[in-house]
């Protein structure tokens, strides 16, 4: 066993944290907070550094972490330039993988990932989008889609549709995954403005409106796509995992400069129980999420992914990102309010919701364990 | 919770005004403050004066009616229950305790009316590390104060040292201000203060007793009212959310975490409401113990609301991510957590407990 | 809290007899029961029949003073508590429900004078899984029941087919006899009957509203009474200890981490206790919430308790380690929190909810 | 990175496992708890079949693990018969090796720990128990120890006491460790009866009165023994947190297995959403746990024990046992407290006080990562 990374992503790691020191200035993430607004800029820099690199999964995986532990909303910013764009990897064929996947990895486009819409939620199966074929072989899209992150930015989509009518009690049946362009005609992007959180990424709503689809977007299978976006959230959960450690982090390096000021300023509270045990127990809390969500990783990148490991990770790094932002944030009181920690309290709610809500990773746990044999 | 006659008319009153002019006002309060329209409003009806006397232009509310006025308005607005709490127990309250002064009697008329309202420089109280403050330095009042709420205010409230109250009308420069995590309708900045003899007055002074902190703690019931609606609010729209709302074919409130999450909430909540109305006006005990109860489970609610709404809850059109901002920000301002406790474990454990 | 003046008076008569009776017998009540001559003296006391009226042998105790008595001696000795609980909520009441059959009346007069206890068959309501229950066979009573607690009563009480209650005086067999988590006073194993006519009698019938689930659910005050006796028992032992002991050089209340969870504890329990007395007796919402609150609190505050006193309370001669068992057992045989759960979802968020 | 047990220890582990489930009968189990009985039959038995090994620590860890995952008395009590001397294998003389540690390795002796008097508790260096020394160079031993573990079955003891005044300010100094023999004159044991749990553990008050240790008893240096005691927290928390492990996976596993009879039974209660977030909630925490025990143990047996990592995993496994039982009964409720889901709630709450309290560990960590500058 051995539980220590390997020195080239503890190098990747320091020079990820060394980026978002440098990079990720107040300024800069007060201001793309307060605006909601997309920093175009630092994704550029962060892809010309190389932390965009789907062929170094550790790499971006610690980034990721390091980033978010920064700021949330340009940490992820810097990285989510290719959301989605593992589902071409996996799935799709030379035409698209050329055309769509490699601008990605070149910067030169961005990509997003539409799954969700507005009567679906967490039921991916419910959705309403829908794909009819043409005479032609082609398709019309019609419908929405919500929450939608780079949806108001990304050149083109990975997107579900219903395809055909589900057969009865197997309504994960007849769903398939098309690329949709953003120049498409009858393609509209909405920016959903007033986030709690993570004001720095760009979330949208599309419509579609007979957007004409070309045979060759379809990917992998028609019909097969429920298995595809599976497949996908268990790597996007590992990512999510990561966001809600370098929140976790975040917080708590916030609490030890608070209270290393406080201790200089000779405050009796800098060492009191209660402050020591927050650090505690939140530390140890951080400590089980980052071997959770690395354990989920080392599984995932050896491809031999564990969706019971992934989704507890998803779960438990979540909880522990709003656990611990909201108990540092409750000890340092207005100290806390007055100060980032606040963003750190509203960038961190959405890890237990997006990607798969808390509640659908643990029916993933119970469910998949069940079917293990309870795990003996 | 069965309320007495006093009680139900000014929640009656105070449910329609938070339907008919708060709840309208509710986008506009979060981006530009509370409309100077709307506190006119709540002026009329005598809220900005609650606890001041009729002879004042108070609505002379007793306690229970008071608290029963703030849940209800927190439950629609934090920012406007913040507002009136401010203006009623950190502001006309101390005032109270100078009758026959003048000045602090047109004070407090000045803020039943809303021609002039007021703030409590008691932002010192709330940080860990204790500094600032105003000092009198060759008749000049000067100092900076590191948390001020509701900055605008025409007049600020302060400490003088030998037991007296400063009332402030100028001299007072705005410094850093905050990222306004909660309670957007009230201001929130650091300030600088060089206030020369003419703008301050005064007050009392020599009697012992009167001081910021004191002020702060007496009005822990208020603050807990405030919490319980805000909880109150967050709640009921994730109740009425998984009523309406389905997944996987069923309404929310038929899958059994979400059901038992929120009935236990609710019960929590009532339970804590029982405590804070049946609790008495003058037991520092048992308002400490309401204001830190209730703090904490507002907090514990919005989040409960927020996680019930899903991706919804999270864009400030749906109404529920305030909940989530204002419940820390009540906490944040309410009073410092640490403090408290050592407080409450002090009047409960006995003197010098939690020091360590 | 303020209680009423009759409660005040049950609460003094009920201290003095748990200082002076029930504590000098508190080990034996652990290993062996209940004492004959402690029931005695309680029902001396009027106790055993607290509930009932006084033409029965009754105190004719109303809901508060009931609840006081319950809470009292639960912090003392929960297993006493829970048996006057059991004879009182889950035995005489039913009976109350048929005035005017002598039997029934009888049965009330033996439980109140303390010469015949009974006990209600209410455990297959505790289990998730349904079985067992009595069936009439050729005029005989036959079946198994799951749980029994105090299964050396004089009678037990069911449910007849047609909405009528059975007395059963005899026929009975005990079987497996289980592990005494806790509530070591009273008895608990599973029983088979087999009892002749002779030897059951069926009283009323045919009016409907009477049930064995009914019975349990307007216990659930008694229970959350008692449940906050043992977690107010628990609690006060470890505000003494902690103001006592000392460890590195300090008493342990002068630790904010003991004393910021005492403290809290303290709150939260003061804060469901007013809520439980608040509460309408008829209220079957109020008294499911305060029950599954204070049930919980109970676990969570003698968990407190025992970490408050260390290696110390790990051993029975501390007179701790009971509250732990006997929380967890009160909320076992308080009825099955998913039930009641369910339950109360369904009076707070509409019929249906909470069954997925 | 690698988060999987080597295939020996897998193979230990299976072997535990099949040794519990053989001879820690539900009778026995019940015997010993009842009867606060130590089981001498079982200990041999499983020291006959190399449970017992220090030079295989992960074999023991995992033994442990899966013996208290059957029964929590019955399996600390085979392996508990060593208990503490790992101080002997550290710090011991050659003589002190041959005379003591090699019969207790050979199955032959008893061993116990015995630092813990009834006026300090946590509070190590605030012991009573005192060596004066001889003119000969030997020691009189006087006071008491209480709550220690095979007190009135060990030959001997590794005893911590006071051998001169602390300096002011320097409380830690001054304590020495000796071997005590039972068998010594003014010697004696006093079996603690009334437990909570763990009953089929011997648990003894034993008291000194004028004991005289040869001077070859005396552990490493006079005066250095709270670095002796540290030194073997560091590894007995270890064994705590296995043994919390265990509980926590038995008290699991027969969630899984009541559940699975439930819905035998047709019963709508076991596959309910509360049960199924029972599982992935009690699950999750035990992961957690498991990875922050075997990150501590990997540490340790590599020779580079990490204080942090160690007490991290004593306090959450500890918490996660606690946990696990009380949610588990409370949704079992009469089905649980019936069966011998009552004692694995009886034996969990002894893993957050014993070989340090969670709040012992908690300072800990909160100091120990002040001092590291916060982890960073």
């Amino acid at each position: 066993m051995d539980f220590d990374l390997p020195e080239d992503v503890v190098a990747m790691k320091k020079k990820a944290a060394e980026f978002a020191a440098r990079e990720f200035t107040a300024a800069a993430a007060a201001e793309h907070d307060e605006g909601e607004k997309y920093p175009d800029e630092i994704r550029r820099k962060a892809f010309r550094e190389g932390f965009l690199d789907m062929g170094n999964p550790w790499g971006m995986l610690v980034a990721m972490e390091e980033f978010c532990r920064v700021d949330p909303g340009l940490g992820l910013s810097a990285i989510v330039p290719a959301f989605g764009s593992e589902i071409l990897m996996l799935f799709g064929s030379d035409f698209q993988k050329k055309k769509y996947l490699e601008p990605v990895m070149h910067g030169e486009k961005m990509s997003g990932f539409a799954v969700t819409d507005s009567g679906a939620g967490s039921d991916v199966a419910g959705i309403s989008a829908a794909l009819t074929r043409n005479e032609d072989g082609s398709y019309l899209l019609n419908g929405q889609k919500i929450f939608i992150t780079n949806g108001g930015i990304a050149d083109h989509f990975y997107l579900l549709a219903r395809s055909s009518p589900p057969p009865p009690e197997k309504r994960h049946r007849g769903l398939t995954m098309v690329v949709v362009e953003s120049a498409m005609e009858g393609f509209r992007a909405t920016q959903l403005k007033g986030k709690l959180g993570m004001r720095a990424t760009n979330t949208a709503e599309l419509t579609f409106s007979n957007v004409r689809i070309p045979a060759e977007n379809v990917i992998g299978e028609e019909g097969k796509a429920f298995y595809y976006v599976m497949t996908f959230f268990n790597i996007s959960r590992i990512y999510v995992a990561a966001q809600a450690l370098g929140i976790a982090q975040g917080a708590l390096d916030r609490l030890t400069s608070y209270l290393a000021a406080l201790r200089a300023s000779g405050s009796a509270a800098a060492d009191g129980e209660a402050a020591q045990f927050l650090v505690a127990e939140v530390a140890s809390r951080i400590d089980a999420a980052r071997l959770l969500t690395y354990r989920a990783a080392s599984y995932l990148f050896k491809f031999t992914p564990d969706p019971v490991a992934t989704s507890m990770a998803k779960y438990y790094a979540a909880e522990t990102a709003t656990y611990a932002v909201t108990r540092i944030l409750e000890f340092m009181g207005a100290d806390g309010v007055t100060t980032d920690m606040e963003r750190f309290y509203r960038d961190a709610k959405i890890m237990e919701i997006w990607e798969g809500t808390s509640e659908v990773e643990k029916l993933i746990v119970a469910r998949m364990l069940k079917e293990k044999g309870e795990g003996k | 919770m069965r309320m007495d006659e006093e009680t139900e008319l000014v929640l009656n009153f105070a449910r329609e005004f938070a339907e008919k002019d708060v709840a309208p006002a509710a986008a506009l309060i979060e981006e530009s403050g509370i409309p100077g329209e709307l506190l006119a409003k709540a002026a009329e009806r005598g809220y900005l004066g609650a606890v001041a006397p009729e002879d004042l232009g108070g609505a002379s509310l007793g306690p229970a009616p008071y608290m029963a006025l703030l849940e209800t308005l927190a439950s629609s607005s934090p920012s406007v229950a913040f507002y009136i709490m401010l203006q009623n127990s950190l502001v006309i309250s101390p005032l109270l305790g100078f009758r026959g002064s003048e000045e602090a009697e047109a004070a407090v008329r000045s803020v039943a009316d809303g021609t002039g309202s007021g703030t409590l420089l008691f932002g010192e109280l709330l940080s860990n590390a204790r500094a600032g403050g105003l000092k009198l330095a060759g008749g000049h009042l000067v100092g900076s104060c590191r948390y001020v709420v509701h900055p605008s205010a025409a007049f600020f409230i302060s400490e003088s040292q030998d037991g007296g109250l400063l009332l402030v009308r100028g001299g007072g420069s705005r410094k850093d201000s905050y990222p306004r995590l909660g309670m957007r309708g009230v201001g929130f900045c650091s300030m600088e203060f060089e206030t020369p003899p003419a703008h301050y007055t005064r007050i009392g002074g020599r009697k012992g007793g009167w001081s910021i902190a004191s002020t702060l703690n007496s009005a822990s019931r208020a603050i807990a009212a405030t919490a319980l609606g805000i909880a109150e609010g967050a709640l009921s729209r994730a109740v009425r959310y998984a009523a309406e709302r389905k997944t996987f074919g069923s309404e929310l409130r038929k899958y059994q975490p979400v059901a038992h999450a929120l009935s236990m909430m609710q019960a929590e909540l009532e339970s804590m409401k029982a405590y804070l109305y049946g609790s008495a006006a003058g037991d520092a005990r048992e308002g400490l113990a309401a204001k830190l109860l209730l703090t904490d489970a507002a907090v514990r609610a919005s989040r409960l609301s927020m996680q019930v709404h899903g991706g919804n809850g999270y864009f400030s059109d749906y109404g529920v991510e305030k909940y989530y901002r204002d419940a820390m920000a009540l906490e944040a301002l309410g009073g410092n957590r640490n403090d408290d406790l050592k407080l409450l474990s002090g009047l409960m454990l006995g003197e010098g407990s939690a020091s360590i």
